[in-house]
Parts: structure tokens; C-alpha cells; sequence
């Protein structure tokens, strides 16, 4: 009886750490829908604005202003290409400062006029180069979370694919986040993680099952608001299905959101992020455990 | 506090040095290097040093008074590589000491009342879990309810893996918590040491009005392995030194150790003293006085940490003990 | 208004050309350039064009009020170069049959109610003296005031020398009325046509919500010319274009000709665009209705130029006339 | 008697060109006190804070905080240099993208923390390079004087030698503009406008002398509050005394901008500038002329 629920927990285990892989991997997929796919069929008459008025324009983060519904909006998020030129151009959406700064230009734009703004995250992380760390990608990073914190207008955040680290996080310090079901989200890659706490990154899906990257996970530990469906077998397989699916949690966040008056936002997009982390703190009272809060509509 | 110690090196050096620098090799005696605030006499090497060992560099002596020492890591993935992660926790804390990876209170520094907040690489490489987090919320909080200033002393190896996405929030608290101070107006004094990388470098730690670092010191978001291993790009000379950074524009200076706490005392004043001055009296006779405020701030700060965070009111002031046994493990919600 | 005419090059071609492209050289019928809006139906090359084509161009039929037409120019240096100043602007004014190089006023665009102000460089090279300064002032002041949008066309060598720093002044002058309209919160797009440099793109220009240039216009604060007198540096390929700008991150977007008035249109709606349909409705009754405000606000315009700024009430909507002889020079205080 | 007249106003026109000329060499002289040495003589205490925090530290533009008096200000100033080294490390005072930057986060700490902005002018203008003007010179420019348009701290520019062109301005949109005696301030060079106005450099002193650049010029044209006395033959020849005179001038205009609110100087500031230009607008009424603006005590 007892070998058998060993085995039990051990299958279930192997199952756990399978599901986790290949989230990671339909997440990775060549074919997902990009943040200018879902441009595409959720924005219409979307005018892309460029630059970071500094020194350069990055490819890697695209931003724009269009109509979502009947309502102008700012859209900015990671966009990694598809084809292999395509992500050359893209730089596979690892983002260097500039296109931090874009965005932090682009959110003061939205918040001089009022334009909430919509977010798709979608990297495997800022872009680790030697210019990228010289140019300041730290604190471009820093200073775009602090942007998103200080804005009074609705921000929606959705994580579209691969939610890499710091550099998906800086355009995810939003009111809601929102995640496909088939996307990750993650401080560190599973293989990063692997080749540290594993010394070898064969042990991948180990880290993937550890690091609890998938949606359903994060909306557990209070981190998304709201998972996405997607089509069987992942976004790709009918990209406009899930387009809709997302379409659709974008709106019902917004609705929610413009019942709160706008310095309320910036309030409560604070207390969200105040809340994040697990901790206790034991006292003449008895034991105080952080809660794992719950923003859920 | 500042004192530099001449050391004659062909006298001092003991035949069997009780310490070696890290960067010339020389020997040393441990009181002469104490004595030079851990910087090496003969080379000037700036080694790393505990948060105990920052603190009484920084703080006016007998001002730090330690809050919230009892907020206690959780394990809330249940996350086990080749080791789990309560075990981790469990030998930082006996081979530091510490609770965790930073050390809060309130202090004076050469004079001035502020909330100080020390980082201890020590401490699984001052890696930044949810504790972390939360215990910088609480400083820029306090600091901005009681308009004090805070001051920051950061080094860390980035995010702490093993609370998964949760660690990767911290960034965005603490982030946000800038946002608090800065909205209150209070000053925030970062010092960037050896090593500060990763989630912390891009988030609070870079951030601050006025943000310094001690020379020599690594500051990176990713690494030269990292890098190397990406883009095969060649490092150039000093790459991430703070004296590089300070160059390349991401640095209000680079403060040798023993200058420290003369400039972040100089920096509070001045970034207080923008008013006229009878304005400042009018400030001061509401109750911010200078001298004063140092009790009364960490009276207030002990009442607040009692009233809304619950912290042991009898336990500030001293240095937190080893946490207790009770599994960590336990208790994840 | 935007319609491309599609030109058979051997036909069209005639034997003694009206037009001759200023890049590529093939000649064609004025007509035809002019229904091309000025752009070479060759090479695609986007000549420079008056201020008035450009209203043409840009505004929708009769919608453009022109507004503070006989602010003049005056010579508060008595500057004498080789030819006194005044000469060289009545010279200016009898060339182009405009009072200076800025024509400002309200219009739509699109069915989007604006104020518009576009310069012309054919007026002593677009240069910015005391009454550009000033138009441009009024017509954020009249954005702001009526909430409206402000568009500005801008084409300019730079500062006018022989003002001075009076000239200089406007620099700042400007740069403070953008700060009027952001305060407001109405949007601002600049349209940046060759070529944009000195000390207009260095302040207004440069400074609007969406900041588009037209392909191929030069736009620098210091030229080509000064950079080698003084550096003796080699300009990289494309140097100082609209493309090359918009590489370097200084432009949301290079857009031909004939797709500009669309574009600026659409800008104008979406930043106007943020707030819920119900809260627009509710702007909108307060009288805010994108088409009747067109009359509205060239009435409220007129109304405002009439007793603050004492302008012709008669004479907005027209053409400026040749301004009067009275001498600019004598009127110096 | 008509012909003694015209030589009497030869003469005249002679000397004030030579007026002109000698102011424009005083506010070059290699040995004019620079903005470092006004920060020693008049700012206890100072606190050099370096960087653009993007990609670099112009050492073209200095910036820091020190006690002025009893009160902690924020000082930033362009930097000549001296010698033949520090001129070059200084690049003669010409400031690239990176030094309006840098001198644009120290306004923003400086209206975080109510300290009273000191500007001290001194530069031929901006640098002419191929990388500043890609870096975005013009908007660099710009974005400074719009920065200083919104500080609702007080704001005292003092311009101590050349204040050339735009790269003066930059520094120099404040709530009370004083200048030396012997300083210049210009919408370009002498050397530049007789280039192109004269087509040959050496019409230069005519150039001056047509451009009114001179401090009493200036003041009559309403464009400075205040022109600060030198010792006999300008600042050089006793920098002590002449920065004690300085000082004075800055306490003074400190004093009366104290008894404004915040956001009433930032509305006076603008409307300082707005009131700056000559112009003529007649209507049915008759004719308005601008006012030169008396912004004086
Ligand atoms: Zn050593
Ligand atoms: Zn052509």
C-alpha cells in the first residue's frame, strides 16, 4: 500500500513536471501569436510611434496608439518575430534600454492624454550585451517600473508567451495581469536555473517544475489576476480564437477599471504590488503569514 | 568612525597574518584592518563586509535600532534543487547570524534621523526573496509616514530563485515603494556595494535621488558570464566597475568607505535644506528637530512596528537572535 | 486631397517643362506636380512648398481661419548687416506675399477642429524672430484655452540674428507655451519639413506629443557646414535626414506627403480618444462636438483675438495683404 | 556744423563697436572666473552628483548641491576649463545631449526636494559633433528649457562670460536672469553672424556691436533682471570681489522669489518669457508695440 502511493506521488510528480515542459514549451512555440498579431486583430487603426527620443529605436519592444473598441489606447509589448530574420530585426524580443525608455516615453504620452494603456509581455528576458549594461539597462528597467507605478490611467498588462525576469516584469507593473494559459512567466529561465542550482542545464524541466512559471500557478499565488484560455493544444493552433478570448479579458479588465477614479489606481496598482510575497512574522500574538492576496474580480 | 590607520607595512605584517587581502594578498592584522573599516591598508581594496559591520560604520553609535527583525522567510513553491530551500535558509542564518538577507532599523547618521536599510551579501548572496521585499516596503514606508529620509545600502546577487515568480515581484514592491517616498517628498540615499547585480541594480537600488557606490565595486543587471555566454562580446577594461559606471553616467559618485558616512550625512542635510530657514524652524517646531528625532522616530517606528506589523516591541534594538525552529515549511500557506 | 497622380514618365514629359525636380532633374507639368502636392511623380523627392499650399494641403476646404494676421515685425536692434533689416523683411514680404514666416490660425483637419500654425521658409529662411515667438505663443495659448489641439508645420534655418537675442529668446518663449498646452492637456503634433534646424528644432518642434517628419527633410540643430568648420568630422551616410532621425529614436514616424493630412488626422482623434464613450458624451454636450466646434472656435478665436490681442476682427479668414509701409523702424521703442 | 555732427556720430558708432568688441573679449578672457570657482567662493559644502543616468557623465556641465548660505540649493553650471588640459577635458564649456540631460534629472531631484536651482551660464553654445546632434542635441536642448518652464522652485540664472546661443539658453529659462558686466549673452557668435551676414569672419566686432550682447544691452531690452558690477577691467582682476557681487545679487533675487508661491513662479516664469520679443500689431484702435517687460525690482 505504502510502495504504492510512493509510485503514485512519484507519477504525479513526472506528470507535474511534464505539464510545466511543455508549457514552457508551447509558450516558446515558433508559431505563437506575437504582440503584433494580437495588434492586429485587437487594434484597429493602430499608428505605431517610435523611438526613444535619445538615441535610438528599439525593435524589440513595439508601441503605438490605436482604437480598442471605441476607446483610443496606448498599446507597448515585447515583439520577438517569427521567421529567422524576423527575429533578427527583433532581436528575438530581448529589449535593450532604449526600448525601456520608449516605453517610459510612451506611458508619460498616454498619461498627458488620458489613453489607458494595454501591455503584451512576451521576452526571454532584457537583452544581457555588454552596450545593453553600459547604456544603463538597469536602471531603465528600474525606472520603467517606477513610470508604470506613478500612472493614474488603467494599465492591463498580458503575458502573451515568455514572461522572462526583469525584462517582462518592466512592462507588467499594470493593475491586471492577465495570462494565457499556455504562457510562462518566470525570474529566471528553467535553464538559467538549471545551470545554477542543477550546474548543468539538461536539468530544464526539473527548474520548470520548481519555478512554478505557469499560469495556473501564478493566478494560485496571487501574481495574475486572470488566465486566459486558449485553443486546444495552444494559441497557435487558431490564433484568432485567441485573440478574442484575450480581447475579451482586456475589455472586462478596463470596464473594472474605469469604475475607480484615477489617482485610486495608482493607490491600489501600489498596494497590488505591496502585497506580492509570502513571509511570516511570529509574535507575542501568535503568527502572522502574509496573505497571498486576492485582487480577483 | 572614519578614521584611517596608517599602517607601516613592513612592521605590522605578522609573519602568520590573521588576514589576507583578496586583491594584493598582503597580510594583515584583523584590529588594523577593523581599525581601516575593511579596507585593505595597503592596496585599498574594498572587501565585503556583514551588515553588522556596515551598520556600525554608518550609524552613529548606539543610534541603529533593528525593526521588524522577526519577519521570517516561508518556502511557498516548496522548491528543492540539490537542496531544499528551507535547508539553504536555515545555514545562511546559522553561518551569518542574520534572519535574512537585510537588516532594517532606524538610525542617525552624523546626526541626521533616518530609516536605514543594510543588505547583507552574506546571506545566500543577498539575493532578494520576498522577506527582502518587504522589509524595504516597510523602511520606505515608515520613512515616508515619519518624513525621514531612507537610506539604502545594497548588495545583492540578484532575485532569490527559490520563491519562483515571487522573488521577480519584489523588484516591483520595492519599485513602488520609491514611488511612496518619493511622493512624500522624504530624501533616498542609495549606496551601491560590492557586488550589486541583477534585481536589485534595477530595481530600488538604482532609484534613488542620490545614488553612490564604493570604489571597485561590481554593478551589473547581467553578468560578464551571462553576457559571455549570450553574445560572445568581449568585456571591455572595467566593465561594471563602479568607476566605469560613474563614467558611463549611472552614478552621482564613488565614495572611498572612509568618506561614507560624511557624504550620506551631507547628502540628508542638503536634501532637507532646500527651504528657507524659517520655514525649516516652522518644521522643526512640529516636532522635527534634529537631535531629538532620532528617539522619537524610533519610539514611533517601535509603536508602528508593534501597532500594524506586529513586530516583538521588546525585541528592536537588539541584534535579532537565530530565528527559531519552527519549520519554515510549515507554515506556507 | 491626397491623391496621387499617376504620371507616365515619356508622356507627361513636356518639351520645355514647367517644373524641373530639384533631385532628379526630369521636368514635368506644373499642374500635375501641384496634384502630386508638390512631390516629384518621379523620384518620390518632397519638394519644399509655401505656407499657403501647405494650409491647402493639410486643412480641410475652407476650414482654415487664419487668426492675428497684422502682428508685425519690428527692428528693436536696428540691425544693419550688409542690407538694414527692415529691408530684408519688406523684400521677404513682397517675395512670398506674406507678413512673416509663420501663418497661424484655426481650422480642421480631417473634420478634427485644430489650431493650426504652419511656417514657411521661403520667408527669410523660416527664421524665428519676436513675431513667430509670438503667433506661436497665441496659438498654444488658444489651444489651451479652448481646448483644442495644436498643429504645427514647422520649417525654419533657425533663429532670426537680426533680433538678436531676442531671437534667442523665442526659443524659450516657446518651449514655456508648450508647457501651456500640456498643462491643459491638449494634444500637440509637429510635422517637421526640410529643412527643420537651429533654433526651432531645438524647442517647439521637438518637444510635441507625436513628432513626425516628412521623407528626406533635414532636420539638425547644428548643420553639416558648422559641424565640419568646427569639428572637421565625417558625416555618416544620410546625416541629419528624416530616416536617419528616425534610426536614432528622435521621431514617432517619417510619412509622405499624401498620406499626411490622414495620419494627422488620425493622431488628433486617438489622443482625443482616451476616455470612456460615456465621458466623451459627456464632453461633447459641454459643447465639444467635433464638427460644429469647427465655426465655434474660429468665431471664439476671432472673438479672443478681437479684445485681448486687438487683431483685425475683419480681416481674420483672409489672405495677409503686403503689410503696410509704416516704417518698422521709426516704431522701435 | 552738419559735418562736425556726422563725424561726432562716426565716432560714436566707432566707439560703442569697440565697447562691443572689448566686452567680447572680457567674457572670454582666459582667465575669467569660471563656475567652479563662483561654487567655491559662494557654496559651502558642495556636493558634485554626476551623470546623465543614461549613457554618461559631460564634464562640459557641472551639477551639484551645496549650502548657499543656510540653504541647500541646486547648482549647475557650464564648465570652461582654464587651461589648455581642463579646456579640453571641459570641451570648452560645450555641452553635448548628455550634459542638458544630466542637468535635467538635477532639476527633477531638485524639485523633489524644494531646493532653489542656481544656473551659472559661460559657453560658446553647444557642441557641433556628429554624435551630439545624433544623440539628439536639438531635443536635448528643448526638453531642458521645458523642464526648466515647469519648476515651481525658485530659479536664478546668472550668465558670468559667454552665453552663446541655444547651449546658453538651455540653462538659462529662470524665474530672474542676472549678468555681469562684462559678460555676453547672444543669439550666436559675432565670428558666426559675420560668416554669414558680412560672408567674412573678420566683420566680427561689427557683428557685435549689431547684436547687442552686452549686459546694459540686454538689460534695456528687458531680457536680464540685473547686471552684476565687476571690479575695474572685469571679474578676472579680482574674482573674489566679483563673486561677492554675484552672491549678493543670487541672495537678493532668492529673497523676493521666497515670497512667491510655488506655482505662481512657475506661472511668472513662463510668463516672463512670453513677454520677451518686440513686435507691432495695429488695428482699428491704432497701434500696439509689445512692451519691452519690466520684470525689474
Ligand atoms: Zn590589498
Ligand atoms: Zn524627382
Amino acid at each position: 500500500m505504502e510502495k504504492l502511493q510512493g509510485r503514485l506521488k512519484r507519477l504525479q510528480h513526472e506528470k507535474r513536471r511534464r505539464d510545466a515542459w511543455l508549457t514552457v514549451e508551447i509558450a516558446r512555440h515558433r508559431d505563437r501569436p506575437r504582440t503584433r498579431d494580437y495588434i492586429a486583430t485587437l487594434i484597429d487603426g493602430f499608428e505605431e510611434l517610435k523611438g526613444d527620443r535619445l538615441r535610438a529605436d528599439d525593435p524589440a519592444i513595439v508601441g503605438g496608439i490605436g482604437w480598442f473598441g471605441d476607446r483610443a489606447v496606448l498599446v507597448v509589448g515585447h515583439q520577438k518575430g517569427r521567421t529567422l530574420d524576423e527575429q533578427t530585426v527583433h532581436n528575438f524580443g530581448m529589449a535593450r534600454p532604449e526600448g525601456y525608455r520608449k516605453a517610459q516615453r510612451l506611458f508619460s504620452l498616454a498619461e498627458r492624454h488620458a489613453l489607458p494603456v494595454l501591455t503584451f509581455v512576451d521576452t526571454p528576458g532584457a537583452y544581457p550585451g555588454v552596450a545593453a549594461e553600459e547604456g544603463g539597462q538597469a536602471r531603465a528597467i528600474a525606472e520603467t517600473m517606477l513610470k508604470m507605478a506613478r500612472l493614474t490611467v488603467p494599465v492591463v498588462a498580458t503575458v502573451i508567451g515568455e514572461g522572462g525576469s526583469g525584462g517582462a516584469l518592466a512592462l507588467a507593473v499594470a493593475d491586471r495581469v492577465l495570462m494565457q494559459e499556455n504562457a510562462t512567466y518566470s525570474v529566471i529561465s528553467p535553464e538559467g536555473c538549471a545551470a545554477i542550482l542543477w550546474r548543468d542545464a539538461a536539468f530544464a524541466p526539473q527548474a520548470a517544475e520548481a519555478l512554478h512559471p505557469t499560469a495556473s500557478q501564478l493566478y494560485e499565488l496571487g501574481v495574475v489576476e486572470k488566465v486566459v484560455e486558449e485553443p486546444r493544444g495552444g494559441a497557435h493552433n487558431n490564433p484568432e480564437a485567441a485573440a478574442a478570448k484575450v480581447g475579451e479579458a482586456i475589455g472586462a479588465a478596463l470596464a473594472e477599471l474605469d469604475q475607480v477614479e484615477p489617482e485610486t489606481r495608482r493607490a491600489r496598482r501600489r498596494e497590488r504590488f505591496r502585497r506580492l510575497g509570502v513571509w511570516a512574522e511570529p509574535d507575542a500574538g501568535g503568527t502572522v503569514l502574509s496573505a497571498i492576496p486576492d485582487m480577483r474580480p | 568612525m572614519s578614521v584611517t590607520v596608517e599602517i607601516e607595512r613592513r612592521d605590522s605584517r605578522p609573519a602568520k597574518p590573521e588576514w589576507i587581502c583578496p586583491s594584493c594578498k598582503d597580510g594583515a592584522r584583523l584590529a588594523d584592518v577593523r581599525g581601516n573599516l575593511f579596507v585593505c591598508p595597503y592596496c585599498g581594496f574594498h572587501t565585503r563586509i556583514t551588515a553588522g559591520e556596515r551598520i556600525r560604520q554608518l550609524a552613529d553609535p548606539e543610534s541603529f535600532s533593528e525593526l521588524w527583525p522577526f519577519v521570517r522567510t516561508l518556502d511557498p513553491l516548496g522548491f528543492t534543487d540539490l537542496e531544499a530551500y528551507p535547508d539553504r535558509v536555515r545555514e545562511a542564518q546559522a553561518k551569518t547570524g542574520l534572519a535574512e538577507a537585510i537588516v532594517t532599523g532606524s538610525a542617525t547618521i552624523e546626526g541626521n534621523a533616518c530609516v536605514l536599510a543594510v543588505m547583507d551579501f552574506g546571506f545566500l548572496g543577498g539575493s532578494m526573496g520576498s522577506v527582502v521585499g518587504e522589509k524595504l516596503w516597510r523602511s520606505a514606508e515608515l520613512a515616508a509616514a515619519q518624513d525621514l529620509p531612507l537610506v539604502a545600502v545594497c548588495s545583492s546577487g540578484g532575485a532569490r530563485m527559490q520563491e519562483g515568480v515571487l522573488s521577480l515581484m519584489q523588484m516591483a514592491k520595492t519599485s513602488c515603494a520609491v514611488d511612496v517616498v518619493n511622493e512624500a517628498g522624504t530624501p533616498f540615499v542609495a549606496v551601491l556595494v560590492d557586488p550589486c547585480t541583477g534585481g536589485v541594480v534595477a530595481s530600488f537600488a538604482t532609484l534613488a535621488d542620490i545614488c553612490i557606490a564604493e570604489p571597485g565595486a561590481k554593478l551589473y543587471f547581467s553578468g560578464p558570464r551571462v553576457i559571455q555566454q549570450t553574445t560572445r562580446e568581449a568585456l571591455p577594461e572595467g566593465f561594471s566597475t563602479a568607476e566605469r559606471n560613474l563614467e558611463l553616467g549611472h552614478l552621482d559618485a564613488v565614495v572611498p568607505r572612509k568618506e561614507l558616512k560624511t557624504k550620506v550625512g551631507n547628502y540628508l542635510r542638503l536634501l532637507e535644506g532646500g527651504d528657507t530657514p524659517e520655514r525649516r524652524d516652522t518644521r522643526r517646531a512640529r516636532g522635527r528637530s534634529k537631535r531629538g528625532l532620532a528617539q522619537a522616530t524610533a519610539d514611533g517606528a517601535r509603536a508602528i512596528a508593534a501597532l500594524a506589523w506586529r513586530s516583538f516591541v521588546g525585541g528592536s534594538g537588539e541584534a535579532p537572535g537565530p530565528p527559531e525552529e519552527a519549520s519554515a515549511r510549515e507554515e506556507t500557506p
